[in-house]
């Protein structure tokens, strides 16, 4: 009787065992899907954030630099003319 | 409530008031970190961004997608570090 | 292509077909007038013109010669002023 109690206990204990291993496993194991799944999309979000923050600086001084070309070319252009007509006035 | 349940229900007690429950699934943890579990995961949540988008993809969904790759990566090496751990401790204390 | 010059071209793309590309370099142009920017390059051209003669000046000199003060003096809030209508551009239109 005793040696199948002691067998029954132990049979108890190995399936309590493998239940339990399984229970934990199932446990950490969508704990710590559901928290890399969060922090990845936080992290992906985060980096389109600073390349977006980037990509509009670099465009924003594209933007400028380009502003600036168009300007200073029309600028010295029109300087330009004025002092030559000036001269022209001059010479006449 | 039949023996087997009783001695579960103690078991289990046992293990939540001696705070193994928590130290077991620390170990799992870091045991997972260790083998490079995580790393793999990070990777597999890149890829499903990447071919999904990031505008079309919520935790739960990128949960869903990763979940059955999340659980076929679970080494058997830990499961069984994890399951000494526990025989271990049932045989000191469930008697 | 990385990422950063895909996200540029994106941005530029969009900017264009909304007609605001055109808008925020007109915004530009006054704000370059409102703060003085043009009469203060306008009399550095004069000096450039004097200091070397008129003969002796081309319109690419001259340019070349007052390019690094009017990029200089382009005021840090004008620039500011337009970083912010392109983010607010950009987040009026996001997808």
């Amino acid at each position: 009787e005793e040696a199948r109690r002691k067998q029954e206990h132990e049979a108890f204990l190995d399936l309590f065992s493998r239940e339990l291993c399984l229970e934990i496993s199932e446990e950490v194991v969508r704990e710590c899907i559901k928290e890399t799944a969060a922090s990845e999309i936080q992290l992906a979000l985060e980096e389109k954030a600073a390349c977006v923050a980037r990509s509009s600086q670099a465009v924003c001084e594209g933007l400028v630099e380009e502003t600036l070309e168009m300007e200073m070319a029309e600028l010295a252009q029109e300087i330009l003319d004025v002092e030559l007509q000036r001269i022209h006035k001059f010479i006449k | 409530m039949s023996k087997d349940s009783q001695m579960r229900a103690a078991i289990n007690q046992k293990l939540i008031e001696m705070g193994e429950r928590e130290r077991l699934k620390e170990l799992l943890r870091a045991k997972l970190i260790e083998c490079g579990w995580r790393d793999q995961l990070k990777a597999h949540c890149k890829e499903v961004i990447k071919e999904k988008g990031l505008e079309n993809v919520t935790v739960e969904d990128l949960v869903a997608g990763i979940t059955p790759k999340g659980r076929a990566l679970v080494p058997d090496s830990v499961k069984k570090e994890l399951l000494q751990r526990i025989r271990a401790f049932l045989a000191q204390h469930a008697t």
